[in-house]
């Protein structure tokens, strides 16, 4: 929300705003799915072991990498507008809130007995 | 407005200032509709997550019926796809049509093989009778199982129905690619389809570990 | 791309495909208002009906079953068609570009489709009156929803989740629109009140409404198919509907409020001609309550099954949340001190909102506290408490700003005095039909009923004599609307002597809303000397 | 002096009788509420109307000063109502927390709400239907579950409330100190006749609760007719079936016996033993003419239908009687 984001009518020079848009090099679009390729044999991999309750939270662990490789290069985030990085942030955020307190609710919760 | 506004000669609607300024408005609306879709998306990992901390077992038992080799492929099937979609964006920035066109071509083939192996699982899923809910009909010793399977149609069910989505819309923007209506000062649509396309890679990227991996 | 003199919005099409086809933000706004205020006029009958029934304990006129469904199609007419798009989608499409100086919004065709899913989400609830009706009340309470409910349930159920979309959209727009098409100079602490927050619903709109759609496509899906998430007897959690669902309703409370008190801190800085008082703190606290108000859903939830810690988290924040509201109000009132007050009927409107918000947000603290809530929990202390939020509150500034800006949307004056004798009717009947409805609430009604003991009578009397006066009290204002638009005298461009942008171009204004771009040098209040 | 204040204002705050040690805390911090609510409402609304009375335009050019805001009032006027949420969510919690813990040795009686009535199981293995009775002074725990939907049970004098869930068991606990009847609503939305859902609870001397005790469970030894009286009049039958010949929810019960009822598809039939057991076990088969399809199905034993349909015959033989003793 800082102005440095705002986009004015009057503002035309504002970096991300000119005519030329940020382009990767071509290598880095493979390098980048090479490394997704190898992330998910890690994934599959790593599932054979048995780290107990760790075991969502590692491949959730690896998920995250790859979702944030997807994201910072094919869908450009890491030259972009932060802005844009911001509501995708902001949004899993919410999203974890959510999460949060419902899944509080669930384990604060007593279980009664029936006593007859 | 009511005169067509042709980009594809540098034109751009009447309320902007640019084609720049309107480029950079559309991307945005995009994000802003990721978000929704990521709540959305996400209402149903809550669900999942929930129901994971409750009947832990019904989820290694789900698991069980998966076949990983299947959801592996599928995974790599997608990431491939991203891929694709990303280069056909970064041709169009080199203006590359042709190039561009043959990686969105790509990027279709890989989503009806990714709907083609989807449709594997599935008719084994139903001829194991293993419906969701209350038409579940597989004989099991695990109390609740049902809904490990409900969680696994709803979750794969909803991201098959964007697949299909993506798909319509990439043929879209392949046919405009072909009229060559895209070139690197306006390709705004593949723009906002590739981020779509990434999105339903993204989700995927979690569901495949969560289903098939537990 | 200065038109002609003389040519504006309005006339410079006709026809009403020129209409059903329009981009046109401030068409599409004129669209919402005709089809929110024909909902409200549906909704308002449905009310008018159940305050009858209730005038004597057992039946009047309507079975129980057709009590329930009028009950049930109050609460959806009124949520997913009046008051959530009421302010947003009407008055907000029109003024929002106006106000930081654009041409329009940043998506106008989304913004007609976002009319239409509207239109076909309505269409689909109405059409559930064919199938038998729906009776869960607006909230579809799991499992009752699932396989007790009357036939049309599902098709209520599908509606919503199709009208979701509209406030998705209109959400999207609105946040692109503030971000990416302010006029030069306009910087976001230049911009409106009314702007900060319409901003703050569209934030919420975007976050919160994904998850009522996914809740009510569970929800049918659980109707179809029986998956079972909700569905005890398949191992589901009926009280997990309630999260998702108050996940989104709650945030929507919000969505419904907070452009109300944007409409209102317009109306007051106008009509005292002064300076609003501590407007950053009245723009941070429209974004605050936006981002809190996520977290407190669980208010609803005190008696439902929630853990008592949960409650305990959830009392906590939702006082929190009540600590910006409550900064919003004394700014207001600050803001009229060595003003110079005009009491038109605009105005009269704001005086009322404050008036009977505070007592809405009052007794929101009552329900917040969890002590006394267990006691008024679905009592008709709680349908008092919010009626004083949504109609007291949300309603009052609808009406406020329908005729603070009819001018600038029509160019024509309204009737001054029938309009204040609006102001006296609704004012007074929502009194008179809703402060005795606390009382029932503190001796222990409970809602949602169709019969009550004997002992609530008189005092169930007085609130359905009252709903006459708040019903009299409407037609008369949709009278002085029409009379308006049809037959009112000529208005002058800014006949409030506002200093906000809408009021710097023509009334009705041209099809791009202003003859020149504006350049904007300062605050949007600057009122004094 | 503040005590008194309290007191005056719950007083005249229209809340119910005061059935427990409870129910006066919730009314303490309720009073508590409405003063700390008045003063803000009197501050906020009674500037507002003053300076609205005092800063009236006079004329079209009057000017006012720039003010922009002030950082000390906007802070005392945000710190001060923080100070008081925070009290009142301090105090809410604590009485809350009372009414969540029920004490080891309370007296425990299995509460199950269904569409549209609440059943009561004690220990004892007595049985009762929307009325139950409990010993006065001793501390009550009501086990709640739910048959169907969600339903809430409430007991506004005690100032307590909990909903009854399909599927898991809540519970609620209170102590009594004034023999007496106190009302019982149900207060989750659960369909047609949500508003009908009605029970009383009696609150006995422990002598008079153990007599109550004993009394029923002689049920199963009373004649059938009386024992059906029991199930219709204080079961679920009357939250949508009136006794008498008035039309309710259903149609009125009195002389249906040997009457004949017309049907929605045009059939007739004269309601015997066969009928009003159908009526009862497939509600959905034979609607009367005029009325809507909305019962359920209710669960009743062979003996409790026997009962039931004794009932109804008693019932016809009775008004003969009387008819009889008139025209003599």
């Amino acid at each position: 929300m800082s102005s440095s984001h705002n986009h004015n009518h009057s503002d035309h020079s504002h970096s991300h705003e000119a005519g030329e848009h940020h382009i990767l090099p071509f290598d880095v679009y493979l390098k980048v799915f090479g490394s997704l390729i190898f992330l998910t044999i890690i994934t599959v991999w790593v599932a054979q072991f048995n780290f107990g309750a760790f075991n969502g939270l590692v491949a959730m662990g690896i998920a995250t990498i790859k979702a944030a490789l997807v994201g910072m290069y094919f869908m450009h985030l890491k030259h972009d507008n932060k802005l844009y990085s911001t509501i995708l942030v902001g949004s899993v955020g919410f999203l974890i809130l959510f999460w949060f307190f419902t899944f509080f609710d669930f384990v604060t919760r007593v279980a009664e007995k029936s006593t007859l | 407005m009511s005169t067509a506004v042709n980009r594809s000669k540098g034109e751009f609607a009447h309320h902007f200032d640019s084609a720049d300024h309107e480029f950079e408005t559309s991307k945005f609306g995009v994000w802003l509709f990721m978000a929704t879709e990521i709540l959305m998306f996400g209402g149903l990992f809550v669900a999942y997550a929930l129901f994971s901390s409750r009947y832990p077992e019904i989820f290694e038992e789900g698991a069980t019926f998966l076949n990983w080799k299947y959801g592996a492929a599928n995974t790599i099937i997608l990431l491939f796809s991203s891929l694709t979609i990303a280069l056909s964006v970064y041709f169009l920035q080199k203006n590359n049509t042709k190039a561009a066109a043959i990686n969105l071509f790509i990027t279709l083939l890989c989503a009806g093989g990714f709907m083609g192996i989807k449709f594997i699982e599935y008719s084994h899923k139903f001829h194991e009778h293993l419906y969701p809910g209350k038409y579940f009909a597989h004989e099991t010793t695990v109390e609740n199982l049902a809904l490990y399977f409900s969680l696994y149609f709803s979750m794969t069910g909803l991201h098959g129905l964007h697949v299909l989505i993506g798909m319509g819309l990439i043929t879209w923007v392949l046919i405009r690619t072909l009229r060559g209506e895209f070139h690197s000062k306006y390709y705004t649509p593949v723009e906002g389809v590739a981020l779509f396309w990434h999105l339903v890679d993204l989700v995927w990227i979690y569901l495949f570990p969560l289903l098939y991996l537990v | 791309m200065a038109s002609a003199p003389g040519v504006n919005y309005l006339n410079e099409k006709s026809g009403l495909w020129s209409w059903l086809t329009t981009l046109d933000h401030k068409r599409i706004g004129i669209m919402y208002m005709l089809s929110v205020l024909t909902f409200f006029l549906i909704g308002g009958i449905f009310a008018l009906l159940m305050r009858l029934e209730l005038i004597n304990p057992g039946k009047l006129f309507i079975e129980a079953g057709t009590y329930n469904q009028f009950m049930t199609f109050h609460g959806a007419i009124m949520t997913f068609m009046v008051i959530i798009p009421g302010i947003p989608a009407f008055i907000g499409n029109f003024i929002l570009p106006l106000q930081i100086g654009a041409k329009d919004v940043a998506f106008p065709r989304i913004n007609l489709l976002s009319w239409y899913c509207l239109m076909v989400g309505a269409a689909i609830s109405f059409s559930s009156l064919a199938m038998g009706g729906a009776d869960t009340g607006w909230t579809f309470y799991t499992p009752y929803s699932i396989d007790k409910s009357a036939g049309g349930t599902l098709l209520m159920v599908l509606g919503a989740f199709v009208m979701g979309f509209s406030s998705i959209l209109t959400g999207l727009n609105f946040v692109a629109t503030t971000h990416r098409l302010r006029a030069p100079g306009m910087t976001f602490f230049r911009m409106p009140l009314m702007v900060w927050a319409l901003y703050s619903t569209a934030i919420i709109q975007i976050i919160a409404t994904p998850v009522l759609g996914i809740t009510l496509l569970l929800l049918a899906l659980e109707k179809i198919l029986g998956i079972g998430f909700f569905d005890p007897k398949l191992g589901g959690d009926p009280v997990l509907f309630q999260h998702f669902f108050w996940f989104y309703s709650h945030p929507a409370v919000y969505i419904m409020i907070l452009p109300a008190m944007g409409i209102v801190s317009e109306l007051i800085t106008t009509f005292s001609k002064k300076q609003i008082f501590g407007y950053k703190a009245i723009a941070f606290s429209s974004v605050g309550i936006a981002a809190v108000s996520f977290f407190v859903w669980g208010h609803h939830m005190f008696v439902s099954g929630q853990s008592t810690w949960a409650g305990w988290l959830f009392s906590l924040i939702t006082m929190l949340v009540g600590v910006p509201t409550a900064i919003k109000v004394f700014n207001w009132v600050a803001t009229l001190y060595q003003g110079s007050i005009e009491f038109r009927s605009p105005m009269l409107y704001a005086f009322g909102f404050i008036f009977l918000f505070t007592i809405g947000g009052v007794t929101g603290i009552f329900l917040a506290t969890l002590g006394t809530d267990v006691h008024f929990h679905d009592t008709y202390f709680v349908v008092a408490h919010f009626h004083y939020v949504m109609v007291g509150g949300t309603l009052m500034a609808i009406m406020g700003g329908i005729y603070y800006w009819l001018p600038k949307m029509f160019g024509k004056m309204y009737n001054e005095f029938l309009a204040q004798m609006t102001f006296v009717l609704i004012f007074l009947g929502f009194n008179v039909t809703f402060f005795p409805q606390f009382i029932l609430g503190s001796m222990g009604m409970p809602r949602r009923y169709y019969s009550y003991l004997p002992e609530y009578t008189s005092l169930n009397q007085i609130s359905t004599f009252g709903s006459w006066m708040i019903g009299a009290g409407f037609f008369l204002a949709l009278g002085v609307i029409i009379h308006c638009i049809l037959k009112g005298e000529k208005a002058p461009d800014n006949p409030w002597g506002s200093k906000t942008l809408e009021w710097q171009t023509s009334s009705p204004p041209p099809h791009e809303n202003f003859h020149t771009t504006p350049v904007v040098t300062g605050g949007p209040y600057e009122y004094g000397s | 002096m503040l005590n008194l204040l309290f007191n005056t204002a719950q007083a005249s705050t229209y809340m119910p009788f005061q059935g427990s040690a409870l129910s006066e805390q919730v009314d303490s911090l309720y009073g508590f509420l409405i003063v700390t609510s008045l003063i803000s409402f009197i501050l906020l609304i009674g500037g507002m109307i003053w300076f609205a009375y005092k800063y009236k335009r006079r004329t079209a050019n009057d000017s006012t000063p720039n003010i922009h805001g002030d950082t000390r009032l906007e802070f005392l006027w945000s710190f001060i109502p923080f100070v008081i949420f925070m009290i009142v969510f301090v105090w809410g919690i604590i009485i809350h927390k009372e009414m969540r813990t029920s004490p080891q040795d309370a007296f425990e009686i299995h509460v199950t709400g269904y569409q549209w009535g609440w059943k009561f199981d004690y220990k004892s293995g007595v049985q009762t239907n929307n009325e139950f009775a409990v010993p006065v002074g001793k501390p009550i725990k009501l086990i709640l579950k739910a048959d169907d939907v969600l339903h809430s049970f409430y007991l506004p004098a005690f100032r307590i409330k909990q909903d009854a869930i399909p599927g898991r068991y809540t519970s609620l606990w209170f102590t009594a100190r004034t023999p007496g009847d106190y009302q019982v609503f149900c207060t989750e939305y659960c369909g047609t006749s949500h508003s009908m859902m009605l029970s009383t609870l009696k609150v006995l001397p422990p002598q008079d609760f153990e007599n109550w005790l004993i009394e029923n469970a002689k049920v199963k030894d009373l004649p059938l007719a009386d024992r059906g009286k029991l199930i219709v009049e204080k079961g679920t039958c009357v939250s949508c079936h009136n006794v008498t010949g008035e039309r309710k929810i259903g149609p009125g019960f009195a002389g249906l016996w040997g009457a004949v009822r017309e049907f929605a598809d045009g059939t007739k039939v004269s309601a015997d033993e066969n009928y009003i057991r159908e009526s009862i076990l497939y509600p959905a088969k034979k609607i009367v003419n005029g009325y809507a399809n909305q019962m359920n199905a209710q669960n009743l034993s062979e003996t409790e239908l026997q009962a039931v349909i004794e009932y109804f015959k008693a019932q016809a033989s009775n008004q003969n009687s009387e008819t009889n003793e008139k025209v003599n």
